[in-house]
């Protein structure tokens, strides 16, 4: 047990409530496992960009002899090869939430399910509006994991009747979804709900929502289990019935199976697919953590 | 003469047709409220780009005023959360949040403006420095999350952005002040008068008794003021801080002067300018966000195409010959 | 009577450059003092030091007596002591009364834009100056900024006014303006002092005089004692005969032919020719269109009419076509259009003829062969040959344009001011460079508002009146009288009189 | 000389600091493999940098290259893609790429350079514009995700990154050739001598027969063919493109030019300056990854002093009066 092991961890930097979520918990488990096993050391770097995040991957191999890798691919293409060069190096990889491009690299993989996250909204929507009823999209930052989520979305409520009046870019920002609800709001005399698809751009709308008084008229779905929202469904609020989860704690589970590798014996090796569940006033409690900034 | 009304036309007249096309486009686009929500959308990056008009033209650049007012509107939330005990909800802790955001500002901007005029550094250098600093420092003390106003002092607090006299929301209001007093500052003070001296040759305005870094201290001082004010009205609109605030405002306020047909070079702002310059911008995203364009992906093509446009009606190839 | 302003045992270094080696002179209220020198003899750095816009290394400047209280010009200014520079001090951005009151804006809170307007359009009346106190100076003629430069210095109330070349850019008219303001200023007790190369001026203006060399005084003396010569003769260190060179008189063909050549808004349908081996002098009042019309031809400005080189018809958009023909063209306004004030000579000297120093890359050698000669032709004096031309003195700058307008080997040149604030040595020394330049073949064309130089140099004269051909003379002809009347507009006399 | 010879030696000081400090915190920061990683990864910042010190010597400014080099890289990869089946996996495909990428760098900084110098719109609007145009386009053409080159081309094309000659990878070797003909253009040639004298005064290099216009022109393309070139050793290493490629590449590459010294307003270029200031910021990031600091977040801050630090050490305030 005197063998000491340095673990990189590669995540994206905290732009927005989602990775800002996951960033605390990335450091907050990071903290934790220090102080459990005195002989892990880990070292974590966050990027505003691929093209930095593969500069982190490079230095961590280069300079700080990781022994393992966690990482957050910013985008699964221009990930894979570089990651792909650190399992090259004889070095073990854990893959978050974006699958790299090219499979088999890691060994680990520990997600989200992007396609669930909007199916399981599309589906609440589909099963919760009549026909003809109107609703309005606010995407995220144009990315391939956008696509797969509105994708989702639309299959899900196919069929359903359901019209999607527009779908713009909110960026997971909460300026940004104000705004363009807003302009929803104008430009849409009717709106039964939306699907913000992100909790901080759900904020964002209902304050635009509220400015209007047009509050009664519709609901809204969020998306990733951000506290206050999490909160407001707990509370039974009518604008906010549900939310859908992907929890920015998947992190912690993908760090702390990647820590178990090396300290235990334990077979940590697979894929872990963390489903989102929708959740309701019923078991809002078990997804609550008035602790964490997200 | 002839020069100064054909490019002061120029943004006048695609702001214009920007309200016709918005008009065919959507009957909505003309609403009482949907001029309502541009206007006040507009006043945040207005009010910056007001400042920013007299930093520019006496040969200035701040890049750092996005972040700057991530970085206030976080120490505000925070001295707000921290004195609701003391103060209770009430005009006082408004009136305290007002005077931190103000002092803040005022502080940040003495910061960027000693570094340019006591430390002669590039003003270009001193705020991406300050710029990234001050935005970490808001992600740093929200811990990566968003700061959020107690509901409760936020509640108390909404009016100052949702709220208004005659029918005129306070941001819309102060927006309108802050342009005014800035257009007579800039042509009937001796601040603004200096300002386009110091651009236009800063030996000649030093030979002349003006105290050009004085003024110049002056410029980014009132400029964290004015991105003090706005954040002010800022924080009661969604109640939170995070290190996403205020992202890109900087492009966007430095946008707005040069397209009101302040020169980058300095010498010659005209704040009037640049308040159509910001209506311009605020209104390429409305009409996007009202039309039914093919994809919004594009959305991005279409502002830079309008930009451009924008500038193209203004300065024709004449003025280029001129200058 | 106290000086109103002194110099004591006063030196100044520019890094290790002694410019000035203790100075001592004064200057006395409701007195003309004139200053006299050679180029870079350090005229204006002495008035600088006056000013306040610069410090001395060592010794005083007593202010009625007492060390001066300023550290700055702009101190300087509240203490009365008023300078008007010999580089234009003006912000080209703004226009004429916001520069006449710049750092002095009348108004409580709200500046008085009308009272700015008002006074700022009295002085130019005062100035007989026809410019709109709203013009923008950057488009105004460099003789116009001279004149707003003047307005501004008078509008500060000095007892102390220091004038560094005010009259180089100003024609004979405009000098004449000035000269009564300064007798008005003389006699309301004023100290004045004065610099100019035309020593006529000083001859006819001065109470006082102080020839400087090499930054130290070399003579002083009262009204009277010194004669034009005199003057020169101490200033330069030796005799200076023939000022001009004899007149040319055998031509070559005709190689550059003007008609119906027009530069809208002012210059209206002028024809002239031009001969090998001949020195044409254009003259008339500013604004006559004198400059519009050279930039014209270089291209430099849009044009209509023909111009036929040696026959050919040519049509130039820029100046480089024009150098293709071998024309070229020396501004008249030096700090703006004709030198980058902030790199050194050796990239200013080149900057037009780039192309022969080398193929692909310039040759460095090459270029310091040919600074080196063109200080040794033009007598280009600077402490040091990389130095920023910003920092040369003005008559060094000037010396500088001409080498590098010379530098293409043109055919034809057009020379707006030539002696623009050159000292009355060079000034010879130029003459004599232009006379040799037409016997070698060239055809040279001058622009001034020195009448003497019109006078002296030309074998024509053309003279122009509001953008047009007011009249042509030649040889015998040209006199002083025939000129000025040409000038003023009462042609037919003119004509009769030669 | 005393003046320039501190700033030439202030950017340089900065750089070894940055070393020393480096070597301080991480045995392995001198090791072989971490330099090449460093330099190879500067590369593509600093040969745009080195166009852009031409650009802005010359008096203007090029917002749009980040997204240039996004657009350029997409086309690249669609054109890649679409002649594979008829050139087969080879040396001829990489070419064509190539020249693909070369060719559209040339055609999107012509647009820039002729709407800059025909149109006569200031180059902050234009590029403002086309930074929009390009990125949004390489979205719209990604469908919102990402671009990929073929995952065998790709295999083949790697070694362009990767690989090289003595043990010098292909990256660092251009990126030294382009500095050293960056340098010899700027000090040696006509060229590098009239962007200065345009940049010092654009009035004076007229009248000296300089073709101001054409001149401009040039440091545009020159720059567009450069972002081409950084994009050809780009895509092997990321393989893709993407909206969010290359995002903030033109606030570093301006960084570093002003870093190395050259003058905003144009007038004064130092190419190796910019050689160092792409170092400097590339050995930021580096040095951070090298260290445990308190927190990540904090990263932007410290990134943000170091650059004023470094610009402090060159410039003090006498320099400051000097200009
Ligand atoms: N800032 C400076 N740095 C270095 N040398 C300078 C500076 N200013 C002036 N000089 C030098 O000082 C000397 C005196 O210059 P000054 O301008 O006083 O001459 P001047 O007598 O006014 O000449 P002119 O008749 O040509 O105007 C010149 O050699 C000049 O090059
Ligand atoms: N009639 C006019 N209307 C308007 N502007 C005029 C007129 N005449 C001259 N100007 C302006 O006055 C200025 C002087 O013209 P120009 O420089 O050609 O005259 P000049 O004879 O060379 O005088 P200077 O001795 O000042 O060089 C120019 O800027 C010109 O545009
Ligand atoms: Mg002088
Ligand atoms: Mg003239």
């Amino acid at each position: 047990e005197d063998k000491t092991y340095t673990i990189g961890v590669s995540i994206p930097s905290a732009t927005h409530g989602f990775m800002g979520g996951l960033n605390w918990h990335a450091q907050d488990t990071i903290k934790r496992l220090e102080a459990i096993y005195p002989n892990v050391k880990f070292v974590l770097a966050t990027a505003g960009e691929p093209g930095k995040q593969v500069d982190d991957i490079e230095d961590m191999l280069a300079t700080r002899n990781i022994d393992g890798l966690v990482v957050l691919p910013f985008e699964s293409e221009p990930l894979t090869g570089p990651v792909k060069a650190v399992k090259d190096a004889g070095k073990w990889v854990t893959v978050v939430d974006r699958g790299l491009s090219q499979p088999g690299i890691e060994d680990l993989y520990v997600a989200g399910d992007n396609t669930a996250f909007g199916q399981v909204a599309g589906e609440y929507f589909r099963d919760n509006l009549p026909s003809g009823a109107k609703v309005v999209i606010l995407r995220g930052i144009p990315t391939t994991l956008d696509n797969e989520r509105v994708d989702a979305f639309e299959k899900a409520i196919d069929g359903s009747g359901i019209e999607v009046l527009d779908k713009q870019h909110g960026n997971w920002n909460r300026d940004d979804a104000f705004t363009v609800m807003q302009d929803y709001l104008s430009k849409y005399p009717k709106i039964d709900a939306v699907w913000a698809a992100d909790d901080d751009m759900a904020l964002g709308v209902m304050e635009a929502i509220a400015a209007a008084g047009r509050t009664d008229e519709m609901w809204i779905v969020g998306g990733a289990g951000m506290k206050e929202i999490i909160k407001r469904v707990m509370d039974g609020d009518k604008q906010v019935p549900v939310d859908v989860t992907y929890p920015p704690a998947q992190i912690s589970s993908a760090i702390e199976m990647t820590t178990l590798h090396f300290v235990s014996a334990a077979p940590v090796s697979g894929r872990f697919i963390i489903g989102s569940t929708l959740v309701t006033p019923e078991n809002a409690a078990q997804f609550y953590f008035p602790d964490s900034p997200f | 003469m002839r020069n100064l009304s054909l490019s002061t036309l120029g943004p006048l007249a695609a702001l214009i047709l920007l309200v016709v096309l918005g008009t065919f486009l959507n009957a909505n686009f003309l609403s009482a409220g949907n001029i309502t929500n541009v206007l006040a959308r507009s006043a945040f990056i207005g009010m910056i780009a007001v400042g920013m008009t007299f930093v520019i033209t006496s040969g200035g650049l701040d890049l750092s005023v996005g972040s700057m007012a991530a970085f206030i509107a976080g120490m505000m939330i925070l001295a707000m959360n921290a004195m609701l005990p003391t103060l209770g909800i009430g005009v006082p802790l408004v009136l305290a949040g007002m005077a931190v955001a103000l002092g803040v500002g005022l502080l940040a901007a003495l910061a960027n403006g000693l570094l340019i005029t006591r430390a002669g550094i590039e003003p270009f250098i001193v705020t991406l420095g300050t710029m990234g600093i001050f935005r970490s420092l808001v992600t740093w003390i929200a811990d990566g999350g968003t700061l959020s106003l107690d509901f409760e002092a936020r509640q108390f607090y909404r009016p100052v952005y949702y709220g208004g006299i005659f029918g005129i929301t306070w941001p819309i209001l102060v927006f309108a002040v802050v342009a005014v007093l800035g257009e007579l500052a800039m042509r009937h003070t001796r601040f603004g008068r200096y300002c386009e001296a110091i651009g236009s040759n800063d030996r000649v305005a030093r030979y002349s008794a003006v105290k050009v870094e004085r003024v110049q201290l002056m410029t980014y001082v009132a400029l964290g003021v004015l991105v003090g004010l706005a954040t002010i009205l800022y924080v009661p609109r969604l109640g939170s801080a995070s290190g996403s605030t205020g992202l890109l405002w900087e492009l966007e306020a430095i946008a707005a002067v040069i397209i009101g047909g302040t020169a980058l070079k300095g010498g010659y702002g005209r704040v009037w300018g640049t308040v159509v310059g910001v209506l311009i911008l605020s209104l390429i995203d409305n009409i996007l966000n009202l039309a039914d364009l093919v994809s919004p992906y594009l959305n991005g093509a279409i502002q830079g195409v309008i930009i451009v446009l924008a500038v193209v009606l203004q300065r024709g190839k004449s003025s280029a010959e001129g200058r | 009577m106290t000086p109103a302003l002194a110099l004591q045992d006063v030196h100044k270094s520019f890094g290790p450059i002694e410019v000035l080696h203790g100075i001592d002179f004064a200057l006395r209220p409701g007195e003309v003092h004139a200053l006299i020198g050679e180029n870079g003899a350090g005229k204006s750095t002495i008035m600088k030091i006056l000013g306040g816009f610069l410090t001395s290394t060592s010794g005083q400047v007593l202010l009625d007596g007492q060390p001066a209280p300023y550290r700055s010009g702009a101190e300087a200014e509240a203490a009365g002591v008023v300078v008007i520079h010999q580089e234009f001090n003006l912000a080209p951005d703004l226009t004429v009364a916001q520069n006449v009151f710049l750092g002095r804006e009348p108004g409580r809170f709200l500046l008085d834009h009308r009272a700015m307007r008002r006074e700022t359009q009295a002085l130019l009346d005062q100035l007989d100056c026809r410019v709109s106190p709203d013009a923008r100076i950057r488009d105004l003629a460099v003789s116009d900024r001279q004149m707003v430069e003047i307005a501004k210095a008078l509008g500060r109330k000095a007892r102390v006014l220091i004038m560094d070349e005010p009259s180089a850019v100003l024609t004979h008219r405009e000098v004449e303006v000035l000269f009564r303001q300064i007798d008005r200023l003389r006699a309301s007790g004023v100290a004045l002092l004065y610099t100019s190369h035309r020593l006529d001026e000083v001859r006819h203006l001065a109470d006082r005089i102080t020839v400087l060399r090499d930054g130290a005084v070399v003579r002083q003396a009262l009204r009277g004692e010194l004669t034009e010569d005199g003057m020169a003769t101490a200033m330069v260190g030796r005799d200076l005969k023939d000022i001009f060179p004899p007149r040319r008189d055998s031509f070559g063909p005709v190689v550059l032919e003007v008609q119906g050549f027009s530069v809208p808004p002012v210059v209206q349908d002028v024809s002239f020719t031009l001969r090998r081996g001949e020195v044409l002098g254009i003259s008339g009042l500013v604004g006559s269109g004198r400059t519009e019309l050279a930039e014209g031809l270089v291209g430099l400005r849009t044009h209509r009419g023909s111009l036929r080189r040696e026959g050919q018809a040519i049509t130039l958009h820029s100046t480089a076509d024009a150098a293709a023909h071998g024309l070229a063209y020396l501004t008249e306004d030096r700090k703006e259009l004709g030198l980058l004030l902030d790199k050194s000579l050796r990239e200013n000297l080149t900057l037009s003829t780039l192309g022969r120093f080398g193929r692909l890359m310039i040759s460095r050698p090459a270029e310091e062969t040919a600074l080196t000669r063109a200080i040794e032709d033009f007598d280009i004096r600077t402490p040091r040959r990389d130095m920023a031309v910003g920092n040369l003195s003005g008559g060094n700058q000037q010396k500088l344009l001409l080498a590098k307008t010379m530098l293409p080997d043109p055919q034809i040149v057009i020379i707006d001011e030539p002696t623009r604030g050159i000292d009355i040595g060079t000034k010879s020394q130029i003459y004599h460079f232009i006379d040799r330049l037409a016997r070698d073949g060239l055809s040279v064309i001058v622009i001034s508002s020195d009448m003497p130089e019109i006078l002296g140099l030309s074998d024509r004269v053309l003279v122009m009146r509001q953008g047009r051909v007011a009249g042509e003379l030649q040889g015998d002809a040209i006199t002083e009288t025939a000129v000025v009347r040409l000038v003023m507009g009462t042609t037919e006399e003119a004509t009769a009189d030669a």
